[in-house]
């Protein structure tokens, strides 16, 4: 049996499933299917210092082997997030990585010091993805400079103890200048990868089906790009962990992850279509592993990128 | 109440009207049933391009006693998720999530009820209206539908109580109008206490209206676009007013389907009040 | 019955459905399946100066309703390619547009030339998203300058009677940015969009699928992406005529490119599983313009968005 | 030969060994049929995530006469789409372009041959076997496969032909070991004039230089990963040589799948040699 322990920098998960924020809310309602502290480690929804109503309906639409969402981060605030949600996840002896989110660099920071010293809270993952309203609204992590400066304040206002996670967008040209930037500020990670700006037109109204007009695509649709960018972030920076997600169904995928470079990864979408998707993901990819002789995930790890080298050298 | 999730098998697919009736082997779902629950069912098989679960409220169980429980569900052909569903067959399995939601809110004692179902709407309705009897309730029916093959229940309904009226926007069945049409008789006549309503939106809103002009409360299931189900992702909201004044974006798939109609924001529907708590926050996004 | 004909930039269509790049080769495989003269266009597989091998195989991975291909634009050159594929299309009556590709600002600076005058040329498709030698391989579309320079120059060397259309590649920040380089240089039109940029792990030899690494993603998958690029230049450049792509194997499909502001499209993947699909699109398109009350192609380009302004001044 | 589209309906599907053989109605691709055609399958239904093709060499025809046209062709189980296909029902209708590729090339008049085939590969040589004796020629078959349940057309060989030589990695039938350990005395004995082969790449390779050393030639049919099936995606390509010294990369859809072995640079399939015609302008790609 395969030795599923793995480490995100200076944490290590019993094994590497994880959910992934946005999709798992905060593994309440995921508890009815099975037992989160299985798992990794439960991803929450991205929380923000206030409570958000989030965007008007309709906010989804389904597409091929996808979907496209436009929730605009609804949430509770930060305040009932750690006496509700943590709290829960605490009781039931789960691991959180909470997902933080802002328009502003103040917002993360704030976020990150509220969460400091919370013994549920296993790491931070710090979505990036927001509209930075000091720039005109364009995305944190569409640019370098504004990715590093929130990456920056919020290893430096977080818990020591807790690693520091960025979770980048593929819609850049270069998702390895964009990592460089966080590696430099300081994150100790990387999760990879968020969802693709997509639209989708009803066909009835004449209209874009989503409130908001563009949403995010996720699911299986957008695997082989997710898997594009943890092989080029990996390869750039092969010291830094891994947290790889977009279309994870099976453990195969899972796999597929793993070997291109992620120490861990995060079901998102499969939940909805198959709310025991992590569970399930998680002891296929174990058997994978065995039928492969594969004796950890930690061997496993980047291991495609390592057989490619042999197989261009030979 | 605990959702499972199970592969159900296909006992018997029965043709009604435009409808298709499916009653699926499902005992753990059976055995929890209430009227307003819905389950989620995976569409298109192990390959499919279409990831996310079709819902469909439980018109009907039966729950495990020398058999297996079962539960039954009416499926109306619409896109290529259900048009898939409407392919099966007896024998064929489906993998279904249930039971979801929260069901209809029920009075301990007797009450004087109309039921208010359009289309496939009436489904859920049809349980209900046992309940209430079973509790010596006093029940009407009011169906309505665009044509006559889109009515569903008709005949169950006209089994259980005493009268039924059906509307239809052409007049092939029943009264030619809507179900709002005849609803304020339908209430006067009974002496209604209460409004039960399942149907489209623009429909629910009319029969909250109308329930608020009798000064009776209108409990309603509503059918929001859902990708989960479950309650983990937030597709399914509407503005929902709360006891405190207090304006949300609540989901309808956990914190519904059934709200009272006089809670629901329904001008506010695919929209953003600028009062719902957290709109203020919304300025970034 | 709506009317099918619809204008990119000097040219008119008979109709708005075409193949697209490399998904069609030059029309005579399909020749077989129905008659290629019936299309708007046969867009033609890149062309470069000379012949060129294309990668070693795999060359292919098929992925969730969708494709990964790493074909490395395979071709006889612009000599053979004129004497036998251009000519069998004129002897077709087919209108073709040609697209073409090349590693340096010269090599298309020659196929524009070439080009210039040929009666079956109806237009010139610049293929920006190959390696740019001159700047260390990085692809021109992902640089505004460098696509602007290579726009430009085939703009200015190529026969004022072709109009010419730059195809750009999703794999950028902000498309808006490239599309406006490009139209500052001269471009006539768009074509959007390229492929996306993915990777494949083969979780049997637990290394990339493909010969190449990586490869273009293309597809229904990626066609909330391709949708959403079509919106954004159009809403930046109502007056530029977008041939629309990705993922596109129905009728709605393409009406759905075409209310977002696409003037014509491509039907490229679905091909490969529905030889015929290009006249079925059509058919199908011509039946659900009519079902809408849709006089013309026309009235349909760029609907959507007004749909969408309406519904928000409201 | 021009290839059609069509929706052809499942006659029978039966079980041979591992496989099953499939029987379809599509009377355009039977009448032209020729031995070494394929045919490719569109899998997974209208909502597949699966938008290729597989690719399937037609193991037998039966033209248009009273009845409408037939082809057979046989399925082993391996990822998704053939998994689908193997739950496929007499009855159902299949979407199929065919016939694809170019046929085995075979003499006008007599000639001996011995025909290869490894695992299904077996299957396009049953239909090559009977062009071959009509033409009055001498066929021995040599059939291998990795365990006996994973050979094919055993049966039907022997009814047509005299020697039937049949090797397994297993030893569960006929010789333990490979076919290419018992080919050259195949060739010694017969007097071969041609060998056929149709299997995995190694065993074609092997084949053909088994042949090669024989003096004679050996057609192939091989079997590339395919896109489109019908040569416009350049996904499928082997670098062949052609008669004027000049290697390329050529489609084994449309210009091969059967290709002299002789012809194909096997050490370089899935490498890019650098006197590939057009290597030389890969620098920037
Ligand atoms: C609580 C609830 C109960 C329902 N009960 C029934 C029922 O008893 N009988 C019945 O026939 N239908 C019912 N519906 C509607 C049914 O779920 C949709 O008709 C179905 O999802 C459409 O799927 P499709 O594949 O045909 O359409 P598609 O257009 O392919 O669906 C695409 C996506 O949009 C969603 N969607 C599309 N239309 C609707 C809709 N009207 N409501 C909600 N989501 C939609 C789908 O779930 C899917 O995720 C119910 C919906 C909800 C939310
Ligand atoms: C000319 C030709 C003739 C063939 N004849 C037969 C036959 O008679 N009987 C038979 O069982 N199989 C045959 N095959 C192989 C058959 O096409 C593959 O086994 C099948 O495509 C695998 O599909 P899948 O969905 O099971 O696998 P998946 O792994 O899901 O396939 C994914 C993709 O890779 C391609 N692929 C995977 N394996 C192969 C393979 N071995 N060869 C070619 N493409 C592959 C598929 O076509 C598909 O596009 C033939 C292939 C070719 C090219
Ligand atoms: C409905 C929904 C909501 C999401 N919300 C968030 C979020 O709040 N924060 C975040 O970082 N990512 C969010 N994501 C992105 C996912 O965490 C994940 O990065 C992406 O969906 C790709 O993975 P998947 O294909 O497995 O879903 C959301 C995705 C979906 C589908
Ligand atoms: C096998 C294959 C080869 C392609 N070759 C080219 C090419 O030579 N030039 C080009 O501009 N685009 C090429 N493309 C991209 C397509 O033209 C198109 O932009 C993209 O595939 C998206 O459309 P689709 O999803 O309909 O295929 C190729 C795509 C595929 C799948
Ligand atoms: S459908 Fe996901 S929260 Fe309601
Ligand atoms: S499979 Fe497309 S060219 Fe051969």
């Amino acid at each position: 049996m395969a030795t599923m322990s793995t480490r995100l920098a200076t944490v290590t998960l019993p094994n590497p499933v994880l959910t992934a924020s946005g999709c798992a809310a905060a593994g309440r309602e995921l508890h009815q299917f099975f037992d989160v502290s299985q798992l990794g480690a439960v991803v929450t929804k991205s929380i923000m210092p206030r409570a958000r109503s989030g965007r008007a309906t309709p906010r989804m639409a389904e597409t091929p082997s996808g979907m496209l969402n436009s929730i605009g981060l609804q949430g509770p605030g930060i305040e009932s997030f750690i006496a509700n949600d943590l709290a829960w996840l605490a009781e039931q002896g789960a691991r959180a990585v909470v997902s933080i989110a802002g328009t502003h660099t103040d917002d993360y920071v704030l976020l990150a010091r509220k969460l400091a010293g919370h013994p549920a809270v296993a790491m931070l993952e710090v979505n990036i993805s927001c509209p930075n309203v000091e720039s005109r609204g364009q995305v944190f992590a569409c640019d370098a400079i504004a990715s590093s400066r929130v990456i920056g304040a919020v290893r430096r206002a977080a818990d020591p103890a807790q690693p520091v996670f960025a979770k980048l967008s593929p819609d850049v040209t270069d998702i390895v200048h964009i990592a460089r930037a966080c590696a430099d500020a300081g994150a100790d990670g990387f999760s990879l990868i968020n969802t693709l700006l997509g639209i989708v037109i009803d066909t009835d109204t004449l209209a874009p089906a989503l409130g908001g007009v563009s949403g995010g695509l996720s699911g299986p649709a957008i695997r082989p790009v997710a898997v594009r960018c943890v092989w080029q972030v990996h390869q750039a920076f092969p010291h830094l962990p891994i947290l790889g997600m977009g279309g994870i169904r099976t453990g195969l995928d899972a796999l597929q992850f793993i070997l291109a470079g992620a120490s861990a990864v995060s079901v998102g979408t499969a939940v909805f279509g198959d709310p025991s998707a992590p569970v399930r993901v998680l002891a296929e990819l174990e058997a994978a592993l065995d039928e492969r002789g594969l004796a950890s995930v930690r061997d496993a790890v980047g291991l495609a990128q390592r057989n490619q080298r042999a197989r261009v050298s030979a | 109440m605990t959702a499972v999730q199970l592969q159900a098998e296909i006992l018997s697919v029965q043709r009604v009207g435009e409808y298709l009736q499916f009653t699926v082997v499902a005992p753990e779902i059976a055995d929890g049933f209430q009227p307003g629950h819905f389950v989620a069912v995976a569409v298109g098989g192990a390959q499919s391009s279409m990831i996310l679960r079709r819902a469909f409220a439980l018109s009907g169980a039966t729950p495990s006693d020398r058999f297996a429980g079962t539960v039954q569900f009416v499926v109306a052909a619409h896109g290529p998720g259900t048009q898939w569903l409407v392919g099966r067959t007896a024998g064929e399995l489906l993998d279904i999530v249930g039971p979801l939601g929260n069901p209809f809110p029920t009075p301990s004692g007797a009450t004087r009820a109309v039921l208010v179902g359009g289309g496939y709407g009436s489904a859920p309705l049809l349980p209900l209206a046992q309940v209430l009897l079973d509790n010596g309730s006093e029940v009407e029916f009011v169906l309505g539908a665009a044509t006559a093959a889109r009515l569903f229940g008709e005949l169950a309904a006209k089994r259980m109580v005493g009268r039924v009226t059906v509307t239809t926007d052409d007049g092939s069945a029943g009264e030619k109008g809507l179900v709002t049409d005849v609803l304020p008789e339908a209430i006067e006549r009974s002496s209604a206490e209460i409004v039960y309503a399942c149907g489209p939106m623009a429909m629910l809103q009319a029969v909250g209206d109308i329930a608020g002009k009798h000064a009776i409360r209108a409990q309603v299931a509503v059918e929001e676009s859902m990708a989960c189900g479950i309650g983990v992702c937030m597709t399914c909201v509407l503005p929902v007013r709360a006891a405190d004044g207090t304006s949300r974006f609540v989901r309808s798939c956990v914190d519904g389907p059934v709200f009272d109609a006089l809670n629901v924001r329904w001008r506010d529907v695919g929209r953003l009040p600028g009062d719902l708590l957290g709109a203020d926050a919304m300025g970034g996004h």
